[in-house]
């Protein structure tokens, strides 16, 4: 359960028989394939979830930067971002477990919508717990979740965003733990749960494996992949630095970078306790935070700041804590984009290549524009596009409004009305 | 302040009578108030008083005790004040600080958990309960203890199997803390079934150590109850936490609220002692 | 160019040798893979688009209808329907006939976006026309075709929906049709539209036989699609037609069924030339429509009626003339489900299998709940599920709160404000 | 009324000298006042008038006679009202009815366009433009107006080649429709080059059809301009369309905008005189 001095398990006592029952089931349903259950959801995510997902070449981005960039296609995964993987993989894995219910929450709804469709499809009645600012300003994520018929309970404490979610999904579980399995939605929390949802985020890595070999006959010489909690970034990673497939050769020679969010500024308001950013791996300090001990936004009393990003996604002030060992251990590369450069590659990865990204994903892609010479990243790059832009459509016009982003289109073929 | 570097006082705290455990967040709502209000608690007989030192993640308790946290950190409390609050309390009662476990983590200029034990013991702190700290993460914290003759007070749930009972006995000092019900703090109208159960099984491994039960206790009966079931302390804190919510609140004098405090204080600390009273237990 | 009585090519002489031209290009690059244009196409579809699309079973459904239904999931399609099959095949085949722009109609947005994604994918210039009730309606759909970079022209005219698009984009072509393409959207316009667009969305129908024999071990007894033109039907029905893969063998055993809108009610308001429904199979007459003779919604003169379907994507008054004909030949049942079973239908799907149809999918769905008994159509039934319901949320829901369906999801989770 | 089921008087109408053909839509504003603007333009020397029979798709239209469509199906018109608009009509030039191919599809009893021509013969038209009717779909209808002595007049577009253009004139009677550019009908300012082009290729046919041209004449200056370039007849519809569209918007008395159309009319077909006189085509 730990990953170097990261990872750990920092939960109430009340929780842990439930998480040592986790564990014993990781162990034995997802690395031991006991009862078929990874034939089984081999099966689920390829036929409800549309594994494998391409990996096409970006004709003009590889022309821009002098180098061949190919996208490996999370977008298309089912619900629009790799989230699925994790929610239905957990989602089944629980039903293995004889539970009878699900909790989860979530701050801009991926995850929760993610949660909503695994429970729908596998008959699991199934409660997200979201903070009520978040609510009112997800509406299409709520409307998602309700359809699939997910019970979505508003929390009304503090200011009612993901970490009040967080907390209250908590003490959902640390009641009703006996018959309900709580599906965290990233790289983070206590062990088995960083390694459990990389593992169910690994056929991304070994897609791109066995993709790279068919489009160009070798591995990439770089992958790069945005990085909040770190869920697709260490699912694209995993087969990378820890192989498991039948083919592990070459594998050291990938360079991995994980591109978090820069936000407006790396600086850091100590007074008032907010990062303007959510760079933990660029500008973090070891701490405990969420069951795992890893890199973290945090003041010199180790009190949690606020984060911030212009995607939702990557809005979080702490990260996976195996992510974090890799970065320590220099084998994953931390950089960072602001929130300026992430935008605009949103509007260019959509204009030169007809995919929207989701603003997460658009930090990934703004790497490569960030970068002096895009072609010393090596021959092939394989960016992770994690998911699709339809969520940030309003989210992104108002961003870019307010700057002066030189690739930002004019909105004005609405009728004299606002952006929403 | 009487405390000190000397050995911690707990264990003395349960020798003679059932404990009243009270909790209260410090600094909430402001340095001044809360101190009146510790102290108003030691006056109604408190036994031992559970000290919050707020974390801005506070995943183990329900609503009420979030929002005391979000209140004495509004009200400007760090971890260095929590010092100074500590030091300024007038109180002769033991003190258990209770935190998360990444504050303690990041005192001081040396890793790990000893720079704020060692801190905490020399402002009078005599022991410790971490709410995300389980036995598989409580070494470090174990040995500065140790180290400063301070206890840490582990947590046994109700899901506690016995190997974990076990695991746990052997690591705490001081009393271990017992989780009334499943879920989170706050109070609740009556005591469960699963308390008495967990009691039998705490007393099954033969451990001396006294055991205070928490989670949801609010009243004289509840207090009663559960020493009648077994404890040897009831720990009190959303229902204390409760009163200082509405104090705030409603805008009252800081004494009005402390006077208050008191009142519930002695009704709990009665309630308590009245299940040592032959008679009352078997009235029950 | 006929099917049967049907097709045909109706159009302005200006427009005629753009057609042939045309004609010529779909028979040398389509049917005879010239300069290896299917196999760019394949490839292009494949990575891009993401195809294969993963078939199904739906467990519940299945136990519901004692019957194993399974489903074709062209909601994973790239853009979240099946119509970037076509839009990128007409974009590169633009491209191949060496024109340099391409122009488009849309009216919810659905094949405005998907054209906008493949010109942008493709480095074409793009203009679409729509409608300024529609833009203002469909506000999702403009940002994101506006965010791919095509140029999003408003309809000022008339009612300002697809008629008048339509009509715009027409006059755009005649204007300017020696440099440009104009993509239709659906199998419907002179010939060689609506076999090409069948084409481009053939693999549908050629993956289904695949996988169903993969998932059963032999072909389907009922195919079901929804038809508002007809584009996704004819796309899994093709092979069953006319079989051009390397196993034709029990195609003919395969029955058909293309659902329509049946709107409020079949019955035609004669007076007021309105037509409640979208069915033009079931209840239209011969007629000659945006180019071709087929099944129209008309008034006894031949004027066209409105027609109406709470989904938008059914709205049309015609329908594709190979349809018409299958339907015609008794080779294909047009039946038909109204606004409320496909509402319900909405739900259900949503709520039982984890998958937020498109409203236009929901027809589909709802026929076997419409079933006296769907046994009856056999052991084996594929639905296709022709695209998401993303771009269906608001309007879903204010057609359910205006509706007493029995499995609508309460939306009392919000704070007093409306449903958008 | 004076038609009938006679010949066709198309041919007779390009004979003696450069036509004046304005397009308008019947009915458009309302029943009476069409029929007085349709007067109006015989008094100003129409030679041929093409009378729009209301479709709801008019896809080769431009806004401005899209605008007249909606106008004249809004005021009731149906085909059986376009008939008796026809019948009640005080016109002596020849009536050409122009309009898509479904509502002559669709008229009648049986199958295909057989009965709209008859009625239509028999009412007083004496030809048709149907823009959505190519010449690979034109049989039945070329059949049909062969059948009662009407012509059927085809147009010829800027992009049409050489091989469809005989195959064009070999179909068509009456005159042949020369599109003066590419887009849809519609007032422009000048004339192009591609209509002196179109005029040439349809000269090399060798045919004897005239060649009326349309799409953006406007003017005295364009009538005279194309009837200069080698055309016989000068088509007019969204210049005059115009006219209506401001009356109804304005609110004007029909009679006021029946002299502004008969003002414009005079005009263009002075416009085509024009070009006929040596001198005026000279100092072009």
């Amino acid at each position: 359960g730990k990953f170097g001095d990261y990872g750990g398990q920092y939960v109430p006592e009340a929780l842990m028989p439930a998480i040592e029952e986790l564990t014993d089931a990781y162990e034995r349903y997802v690395l031991g394939n006991e009862d078929g259950f990874m034939d089984e959801f081999r099966r689920r995510i390829r036929d409800f979830g549309g594994r494998p997902t391409p990996m096409g070449r970006a004709d003009q981005l590889s022309e821009r930067y002098g180098t061949e960039v190919y996208l490996k296609r999370e977008d298309l995964l089912h619900g629009g971002a790799h989230k699925l993987n994790n929610a239905l993989g957990q989602c089944l894995l629980a039903k293995y477990m004889g539970k009878e219910r699900i909790v989860a929450e979530t701050g801009a709804g991926q995850h929760g919508t993610a949660t909503a469709m695994a429970a729908a499809h596998l008959d699991m009645p199934c409660e997200i717990y979201m903070g009520r600012r978040d609510i009112n300003r997800q509406r299409p994520n709520v409307f998602r979740m309700r359809i699939n018929g997910a019970e979505v309970t508003p929390v009304e404490v503090g200011r009612g965003t993901l970490k009040e979610a967080i907390n209250e999904t908590m003490r959902d579980w640390a009641t009703t733990v006996e018959t309900t399995h709580y599906i965290i939605g990233s790289i983070v929390g206590p062990h088995p749960f960083p390694s459990m949802v990389r593992d169910f985020h690994r056929p991304i890595s070994a897609e791109t494996k066995r993709q790279s070999r068919e489009a160009f006959g070798r591995l990439p010489d770089a992958v790069v992949a945005c990085a909040g909690g770190g869920s697709n970034t260490m699912g694209i990673f995993s087969e990378f630095v820890d192989p498991r497939d039948s083919d592990p050769e070459g594998v050291d020679d990938v360079d991995l970078y994980a591109v978090e969010a820069g936000g407006s500024t790396l600086d850091v308001d100590e007074e008032r306790g907010v990062a303007p950013n959510s760079a933990s791996l660029s500008t973090g300090t070891e701490g405990v935070l969420h069951g795992a001990r890893t890199k973290v936004l945090q003041d010199t009393d180790g009190q949690i700041m606020e984060s911030h990003s212009v995607s939702s996604g990557l809005d979080y002030a702490g990260v996976g804590p195996e992510l974090a060992n890799l970065v320590e251990e220099g084998r994953v590369d931390a950089v960072n984009v602001d929130d300026d450069a992430a935008l605009a590659a949103f509007h260019r990865l959509s204009q030169t290549e007809g995919i929207i990204p989701a603003l997460e994903t658009a930090h990934a892609v703004a790497y490569l524009e960030q970068h002096d010479d895009p072609s010393e990243l090596g021959e092939y790059v394989v960016i992770n596009v994690s998911g699709r832009g339809d969520k940030d459509l309003a989210a992104a016009m108002e961003e870019t409004a307010g700057r002066d982003l030189p690739n930002a289109p004019e909105m004005d073929v609405f009728d004299g009305e606002g952006l929403r | 302040m009487s405390g000190g570097t000397g050995e911690s006082r707990i264990p003395a705290a349960f020798e003679s009578e059932p404990a009243f455990v009270p909790y209260l967040a410090a600094g909430d709502p402001t340095f001044e108030a809360s101190l009146a209000y510790v102290e108003a608690l030691e006056r109604a007989g408190a036994d031992v008083i559970e000290l919050g030192l707020p974390f801005s993640e506070p995943i183990a308790e329900g609503p009420t005790i979030q929002q005391a946290v979000v209140r004495s950190l509004d009200g400007g409390m760090t971890v260095e004040r929590y010092f100074e609050f500590v030091a300024a309390l007038d109180v002769d009662v033991p003190l258990v600080c209770m935190t998360y476990y990444n504050l303690i983590y990041q005192y001081g200029d040396e890793e790990g958990p000893e720079p704020f034990v060692e801190r905490a013991a020399a402002e009078g702190i005599d022991g410790f309960v971490v709410p995300d700290l389980p036995a598989e993460e409580a070494g470090p914290l174990r040995a500065a203890c140790d180290a400063h003759g301070r206890d840490l007070v582990s947590i046994v749930a109700p899901t506690t199997r016995d190997d974990r009972l076990q695991r746990l006995v052997d690591l705490s000092s001081g009393y271990l803390y017992v989780q009334a019900r499943l879920g989170v703090t706050g109070a609740r109208a009556s005591v469960s079934d699963r308390t008495t159960e967990s009691l039998a099984r705490v007393a099954e491994t033969g451990t001396d150590l006294p055991r205070a039960v928490g989670f949801g206790i609010s009243s004289f009966e509840q207090a009663r109850d559960v020493i009648a079931a077994g404890a040897d302390g009831a720990i009190v804190g959303s229902a204390l936490v409760d009163i200082v919510a509405e104090g705030h609140a409603e805008d009252r004098p800081p004494e009005e609220t402390a006077a208050e405090l008191e009142a519930l204080g002695r009704e709990l600390k009665e309630g308590a002692l009245a299940a040592a009273e032959p008679e009352a237990s078997q009235a029950d």
